[in-house]
């Protein structure tokens, strides 16, 4: 039969990869076609649930995991315990990532095609220049170093936080948590939001006073990730706090930086959050064997490797990782290393209402930095406006 | 005219299209905005004017709607101010293949689409963005300044894109408005000794009042609603500092999954939008 | 009250030279008007006078002082468009007192201004409306009470009375009339129907392509045309110009030979211009003393109180005139009597009168 | 009387022409600045297009780079999918200015010549429709979209677009007809036209100008659309200019050059046509036919 | 040539009724000429002619056919505008091919009609011009063209020479009054001018707030009038009419008593409205066997060949009539001579006329 695939992955510097491997399944499977529907990532959550509500959603869907919870309250994702349960799987389910498969209601409802670890990149020469010669590993080296490559000159910072309203606003979750998480803090327990606790208290806290110190890029409440990633390449920032994907766009847009990259910066805890493409099949979709065809194919180790090399990830079945270690890269050894140690965590995808969340937070973190508000006052209110749009 | 027929075959192409396509999406979103969790639920609950009294109440919905009158008429008087003053310029008594050259210039900013204009202009406001750093070449700012990202700044920032972005629309009408003055009656208030201002005021616009009265409410009703130009510009923010009706619904509908909530934010939109439609054919009607 | 020279005014539009070196001087207090065919460069000396147009060349003085360089509003004059150019969104009242609130006159002064011109004009009662609801007749008063309120040393008008029908124009001419032989100002009145040069003018000057043709009084104008453009411009129905051969005794018009004096200087075998008025060609019953010549009624215009009577002659559309209670068949043959001592002679080739 | 002083002529002549220089010098000068000012931005885009991505955040910024980079053209106009887009682009516009100058000009030739039953209320319907934000009736429309079979095709996009143009083209063609003399339908009457014939042989000569500057409203409104240019389709070859630029902006970053460059070159043609048409969009209406 | 039945026509807009019953019954070949003041209700019935208004009540009749319900196209008639309304965008060919064009004549018979009929207007030259390079005449011309092209049983005119001036409209009227002997097409004609109601009619209807007021020939309207209302509407200048008391042996004139006969019937006291043209009021050297009374010359107005003199009887302005060469002053007290013999007496009440 034919199937549809909904996913962003063809739009980002992938030129050709994914229509190539919709033709190699093709071939492999005569009697199913694929057609590869592309949407722009900020657009992909949108057209999910208004295709679903005019029933015409795509059979196999590119999914992110803090989606999770809203598809679910819609009722938009297959269950796909049964499907992992099958004999004839071409991989190991114990050998996928784990993170996306914890389950939620119960099942599972989603596997990953790639997997990408939070990172902090580094500009080594803005570090030394500022004096030190290692990159920081702790928040108090971090916090010295970003102060010191602030004072090297005018628009040079330290770090910049990407906490624009602009859609899709998630700025916090990008820089926020990973932080948070290498502090052992969380956000959530089990399904419902615990914001005002002191580990976040302490990470905002700690956010603050590198903003009062000077140390963080100014104009936070209308930087976009995108610009955010923009400035360091450019050689603007010392640090960036990103997934990890994103070292293959500095290096080759930026060939000369004396670029590394290193785990965000802890107080000793080996925690990372964790962000990957994931694969999910819609509810509603006639055709689900073929879409399971599909998932199954592309969580083979062979093709799950290279669709991680074309994207420069990890690959979401951890029995593809030798594959990818042969040809990689010092900082994507890096990161493998980071995969193999550390803790992932991942939290969104049982929150309720996260798209909204991730507004709630931006806006309070906005207040934040710009002297409006405590980092308690902060907490405070966005658990209290989170758990207020949950409802 | 004798034909009794005609006319309506002649309306009947038009009202259905709009009719085939647009009645039920407009039947539909009263609806939602009657029902509870349309959409996400397969079931939807019916409570009546429950969503209004809950949006009624909702102070966030009341700080969109000030910020949307702020926004339409900062913007629609933007677009009158430059849109007129830059007819009057571009249709004054200069060299043909000029006059062609610099109305085409000035009419570039109609023809981008939002996502650029939006990211452009971000670009140019961002702190270390070309816009601050002429300022503080100029000496007129010690140091940059957030202009998106800071909520007193912010919605200035917003309306001067949509300025930018609409005036060409109010220039075109009011060019072609401005050919239809009689050359007679600037000559005779030059004689009664009128200067520039004078004529304008006393000739030009009172002149052009219909078409100007007429373009401002198309204008005013279409900027009311405007989505795409806020939403990826500002998003609504620094916190909600920027936030119009038009961005709140989006939000409702598609960040929170609350589709009647954001029905119901239509339906009051469509009535505000309804009264200005009937102040715009009553003087229409005055005028025919 | 000023008087006006213009003195060899050249106006370019372009390449195309619409004034060819214009000399018109004008006397305090005179009503000059400028008569001739459409584009002949009327309404471009006036609007150069008022300060409208730019001049390419020669010198305009009003009063005492070369206005070339002033603005309109420094001029001293004030003007009436032919479509009249009131202000659609102002009231009548502020139509008028537009250009003495621009002057900063105080609101007392104006205001009598204002009253006591509309008194003149009768339009007392039409203050509050606005331009739109008046008749053309109306609106013409407006146009001149603007004019007039401005106490102008010059007034100019350009056309104003062609928008108006027939029996409004009649009327209006007259109070244009009454109204200078009151106020007695200095007025250059443009306008392509004789009639009005005829009853208004002081002098009238005749225009034709961009340069001026004959100028005089009416009187001289009518009576002792220059030229055979002048004497067929003036007068309604126009003069009737026939070109004939001079014979030993007379004319040769057409098949008809006329018996008459002719201008010495003229030799038989000359090629002439014959020019005669209708109101001279007339039924030889009304005119017993004139030269007769038969000729066949093509065509009978009633006109109440007379009659115009079209005649062929040879090639020629000959016009004639009869009492309004005349009684005459189209078709008929009829003996003419030519009124020879109102007759003109023009030089067939260049158009000058010979006397 | 005193005498009068005459120049020698030129003297005045020469200083009534320097002022009106001086006005157009000033009107130029005017008009320049604020020009550069207004298209400023433009040209900022035009400059990002023209500069590796590094270079779009060098300090201080830079309106003409050290070297041009003519990547970011040269991958678009390798690249047949911008090709398509283009063309779906141009397609759409045109088609969608066509049938709603043709179907609008009916309706508003309707509108002006007829008093007809339920004439106001027709016109209620047709300007209350343009008046919910269209974002809320997405879901509902694409409903109706999907229920007529032409989900994710260049016929969708039209029909949609043509929803949202023949409000303002009906509006503003029968603003425009409404300024045409009766004279001309009832001289064309008794000629022996029908009706259409009226509006189609005689009216439209006369609305040229109404019906340019309707054209360019119309076509900018379609070659601008995002939003259900997005949801209304799929397959990449029936995706639009807008679209294509959206899908520049990535999850891992933006290519500045290529969206820019993208942009620029897709609005040229528009550029071009604008300034072949707007001798039209401001002209002298029914010159000459009936007496002023 | 088609005659024309008018019956009982009845117009109603709205509520407000333009047309009371008019019957007017025109003979194939006819011109009849409509007029009346603005808003009488001319074009109404005209229109109503053509097709382009329906008609509330009454029937039309053209040749043999009742066209009530009828497109203008299928009644055999053209029409000319007062505007002219030709079609901006078409070249003066055209314009007047256009109606041809549109009843699929082969192009060939198209060409030749339209280069007959040029050449008759002398618009031969022109033909490939659009109406925006035209002055007003020709497109005056054009119009009629446009109209003749079609060779109609029946020509309807609104007011065609309203808007040329004094000249052309004079040379057009003497045009169209040709092209009628020649094409000897039923005419109706519409005009609120009485001199080109005068010279083009066979039948003149005038009409008044939606009502005839009195039909017949240009002769009998003009020199035997009804009313009050046709005496002072037909004549230019107006018919003089004064209200007057009756004396014993005469009438007074304000304070000026004329010694007359007045008609039978009329007692000392009855109050009545006095009318005579201004060619009946002349100098007393002009017509020594009239009524004479001295009165002051108030303005003067030269015409050309006649003066026309305005003086002040009481509260009444007086118009008479002297030779284009006569020498008077104005202010002078002048004696005056009226001829009564075409005096007019009117019923001051109801404007009948008193015989
Ligand atoms: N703006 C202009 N540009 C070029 N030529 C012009 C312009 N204005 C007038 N002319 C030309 O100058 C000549 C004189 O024009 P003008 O308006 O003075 O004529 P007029 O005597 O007033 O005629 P009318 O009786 O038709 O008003 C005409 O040939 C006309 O075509
Ligand atoms: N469409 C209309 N609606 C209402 N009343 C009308 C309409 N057309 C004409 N009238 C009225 O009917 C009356 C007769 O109008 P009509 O146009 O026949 O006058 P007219 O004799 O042609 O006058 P004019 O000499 O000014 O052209 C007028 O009182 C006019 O106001
Ligand atoms: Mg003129
Ligand atoms: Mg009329």
């Amino acid at each position: 039969g034919e199937i549809e695939w909904l996913q962003w992955f063809a739009a980002e510097d992938t030129t050709g990869f994914y229509d190539k491997l919709v033709a190699d399944f093709e071939a492999q499977h005569p009697d199913i076609t694929v057609k590869l529907v592309t949407q722009p990532f900020g657009k992909v959550r949108e057209s999910i649930v208004t295709d679903n509500a005019i029933g015409v959603g795509s059979d196999v869907l590119g999914l992110n995991m803090p989606w999770t919870k809203e598809f679910l309250d819609i009722g938009i994702l297959e269950p796909l315990d049964d499907y992992l349960a099958r004999e004839d799987n071409s991989f190991d389910t114990a050998d996928l990532i784990e993170a996306p498969l914890g389950k939620i209601d119960g099942k599972t409802w989603m596997v990953p095609l790639n997997a990408f670890p939070f990172v902090m990149h580094v500009n080594m020469e803005l570090v030394r220049k500022a004096g030190f010669d290692a990159p920081p590993s702790n928040w108090e080296e971090f916090a010295a170093q970003a102060k010191a490559i602030s004072a090297l000159q005018d628009g040079i910072s330290g770090v910049g936080m990407p906490f624009s309203s602009q859609p899709p606003s998630n700025g916090p979750i990008l820089t926020f948590l990973p932080l948070l998480y290498a502090n052992g803090g969380r956000i959530m327990d089990g399904t419902t939001p615990n914001f005002d606790n002191p580990k976040v208290v302490e990470t905002l806290q700690f956010l603050k006073d590198m903003n009062d110190a000077g140390s963080i890029a100014p104009g936070a409440a209308s930087r976009t990730g995108g610009v955010d990633l923009e400035e360091f390449i450019a050689g603007r920032t010392g640090f960036l706090i990103s997934p990890g994907v994103h070292s293959s766009s500095i290096t080759s847009r930026n060939p000369d930086l004396d670029y590394t990259l290193v785990r965000v910066p802890s107080n000793g805890e080996k925690a990372y959050r964790v962000h990957g493409w994931e694969l999910g099949i819609s509810a509603d979709s006639d055709n689900k064997e073929d879409a399971w065809t599909l998932v199954n194919y592309l969580l083979s180790p062979e093709v799950n490797a290279k669709a991680a090399v074309a994207a420069n990830a990890l690959p979401g079945n951890l029995a593809a990782l030798d594959v990818v270690r042969k040809g990689a890269d010092k900082t994507l050894i890096k990161q493998i290393e980071i995969l193999e140690g550390d803790t992932p965590v991942e939290e969104m995808r049982q929150s309720p209402k996260a798209a909204g969340s991730w507004s709630v937070m931006t806006e309070e973190l906005q207040a934040m930095l710009r002297g409006d508000k405590s980092p308690e006052e902060a907490a405070a209110a966005v658990q209290a406006r989170w758990l207020e749009l949950a409802q | 005219m004798t034909t009794r027929g005609a006319p309506y075959l002649f309306v009947l192409p038009g009202l259905v299209i709009l009719g085939a396509l647009l009645s039920v999406p407009l039947y539909k979103v009263v609806e939602y905005s009657l029902y509870d969790n349309v959409i996400v639920e397969h079931d939807p609950t019916y409570v009546g004017f429950g969503n209004y009294t809950t949006l009624f109440s909702d102070p966030s919905y009341w700080s969109a709607g000030f910020n949307t009158v702020v926004f339409t008429v900062g913007s629609v008087l933007g677009h009158m101010i430059v849109g007129i003053g830059l007819a009057l310029l571009v249709n004054a008594d200069i060299n043909a293949r000029a006059r062609t050259f610099f109305r085409s210039m000035l009419v570039l900013p109609w023809i981008f689409t939002a996502v650029v204009v939006a990211l452009n202009w971000q670009l140019l406001l961002n702190p270390f963005g070309l816009i601050n750093y002429v300022l503080q070449w100029l000496g007129l700012i010690s140091e940059p300044l957030d202009w998106l990202g800071n909520p007193d700044y912010a919605m200035w920032a917003l309306l001067l894109i949509s300025t930018w972005r609409g005036y060409p629309f109010i220039m075109v009408s009011f060019l072609s408005g401005l050919q239809t003055v009689p050359k007679e009656l600037y000559e005779a208030a030059e004689i009664d000794g009128a200067g520039f201002w004078h004529k304008f005021w006393h000739v030009t616009l009172p002149q052009l009042k219909p078409v100007i009265y007429g373009v401002a409410l198309l204008d005013l009703i279409w900027t009311f609603q405007l989505f795409p130009l806020v939403w990826l510009s500002t998003g609504g923010g620094p916190g909600r500092a920027t936030e119009v009706l038009s961005t709140l619904t989006f939000r409702l509908a598609f960040v929170d999954f609350q589709f009647s909530q954001a029905a119901t934010v239509a339906v009051s939109i469509l009535i505000i939008s309804a009264a200005f439609t009937l102040l715009y054919l009553r003087n229409e009607a005055r005028r025919v | 009250m000023s008087r006006i020279e213009i003195r060899n005014l050249v106006k370019m539009y372009g390449t195309h030279q619409a004034l060819h070196g214009i000399n018109i001087s004008i006397q305090p207090g005179e009503f000059c008007v400028l008569v001739g065919p459409s584009g002949c460069g009327k309404s471009t000396t006036l609007r150069m006078v008022a300060g409208l147009e730019t001049i390419s060349d020669g010198e305009i003085v009003i009063g005492e002082r070369v206005v070339n360089g002033l603005r309109p509003k420094e001029r001293g004059i004030a003007m009436v468009f032919q479509n009249y150019a009131l202000y659609p969104s102002k009231t009548v009242y502020n139509n008028m007192a537009f250009s003495l609130q621009l002057s900063k006159m105080p609101r007392a002064e104006i205001d009598r201004r204002v009253r006591e011109v509309a008194e003149i004009l009768e339009l007392t009662q039409l203050l509050e409306r606005k331009p739109g609801a008046l008749s053309g007749g109306q609106r013409q008063r407006v146009a001149m009470g603007r004019a007039i309120v401005r106490d102008p040393e010059v007034f100019l008008f350009d056309e104003p009375l062609s928008n108006l029908d027939a029996k409004l124009r009649g009327q209006m001419r007259a109070e244009i009339k009454r109204l200078h032989q009151r106020l007695k100002n200095t007025i250059i009145y443009v306008t392509h129907d004789q009639v009005e040069a005829m009853t208004l003018a002081d002098r009238i000057v005749i225009m034709r392509d961009g340069r001026i043709e004959q100028q005089g009084t009416p009187d001289s104008i009518f009576h002792d045309p220059d030229t055979v453009f002048v004497a067929g411009f003036m007068g309604s129905p126009a003069m009737n110009l026939i070109d004939c051969v001079v014979t030993p005794d007379g004319l040769r018009l057409g098949e008809t030979d006329l018996v008459c004096t002719t201008p010495e200087g003229l030799r038989a075998g000359d090629r002439v211009t014959f020019g005669i008025r209708p109101d001279d060609v007339r039924p030889a019953a009304d005119l017993p003393n004139g030269v007769h010549a038969t000729l066949p009624v093509d065509l009978i215009e009633q006109l109440g109180t007379e009659k115009l009577l079209h005649f062929r002659a040879g090639p020629h559309d000959l016009i004639g005139k009869t009492g309004g209670r005349m009684d005459l068949a189209e078709g008929s043959a009829q003996t003419l009597a030519f009124d020879m001592a109102h007759a003109f002679f023009f030089d067939a080739d260049t158009g000058r009168r010979i006397r | 009387m005193t005498e009068i002083v005459w120049h020698d002529s030129p003297g005045r002549v020469v200083n009534e022409e320097r002022r009106r220089r001086w006005r157009q010098l000033t009107v130029y000068a005017a008009l320049t600045a604020i020009t550069f000012v207004l298209v400023f931005p433009i040209l900022w885009m035009v400059s990002v297009s023209l500069k590796p991505t590094t270079e779009t955040f060098s300090l201080p910024p830079r309106l003409i780079p050290d070297e041009l980079h003519w990547g970011g053209y040269a991958k678009v106009l390798a690249d047949p999918k911008f090709r398509t887009f283009l063309i779906n682009s141009y397609v759409v516009g045109l088609a969608v200015t066509f049938l709603s100058l043709v179907i609008g000009t009916l309706a508003a030739f309707a509108f002006s010549r007829y008093r007809f039953l339920g004439d106001r209320v027709a016109k209620l319907f047709v300007i209350t429709t343009q008046m919910v934000p269209t974002i809320t009736l997405l879901i509902p429309f694409f409903g109706v979209i999907v229920f007529l079979g032409v989900y994710d095709t260049l016929w969708g996009l039209i029909l949609t677009y043509l929803t949202f143009a023949l409000p303002y083209s009906i509006v503003m063609m029968n603003g425009y007809l409404d300024t045409i003399p009766k004279d001309f339908d009832e001289a064309a009457a008794i000629d022996g036209c029908t009706p259409l014939g009226v509006l189609v042989r005689v009216l439209l000569p006369v609305a040229m100008p109404g019906i340019i500057s309707t054209a360019v409203y119309t076509f900018l409104l379609a070659w601008n659309e995002f939003l259900f240019a997005l949801a209304l389709t799929r397959s990449l070859d029936v995706r639009t200019v807008p679209v294509g630029i959206s899908m520049m902006v990535g999850e891992f970053g933006l290519k500045w050059d290529e969206m820019m460059a993208f942009s620029v070159i897709g609005s040229l043609p528009v550029l071009i046509l604008f300034m072949l048409v707007q001798r039209f969009v401001v002209g002298g209406l029914s010159a000459g036919g009936v007496k002023g």
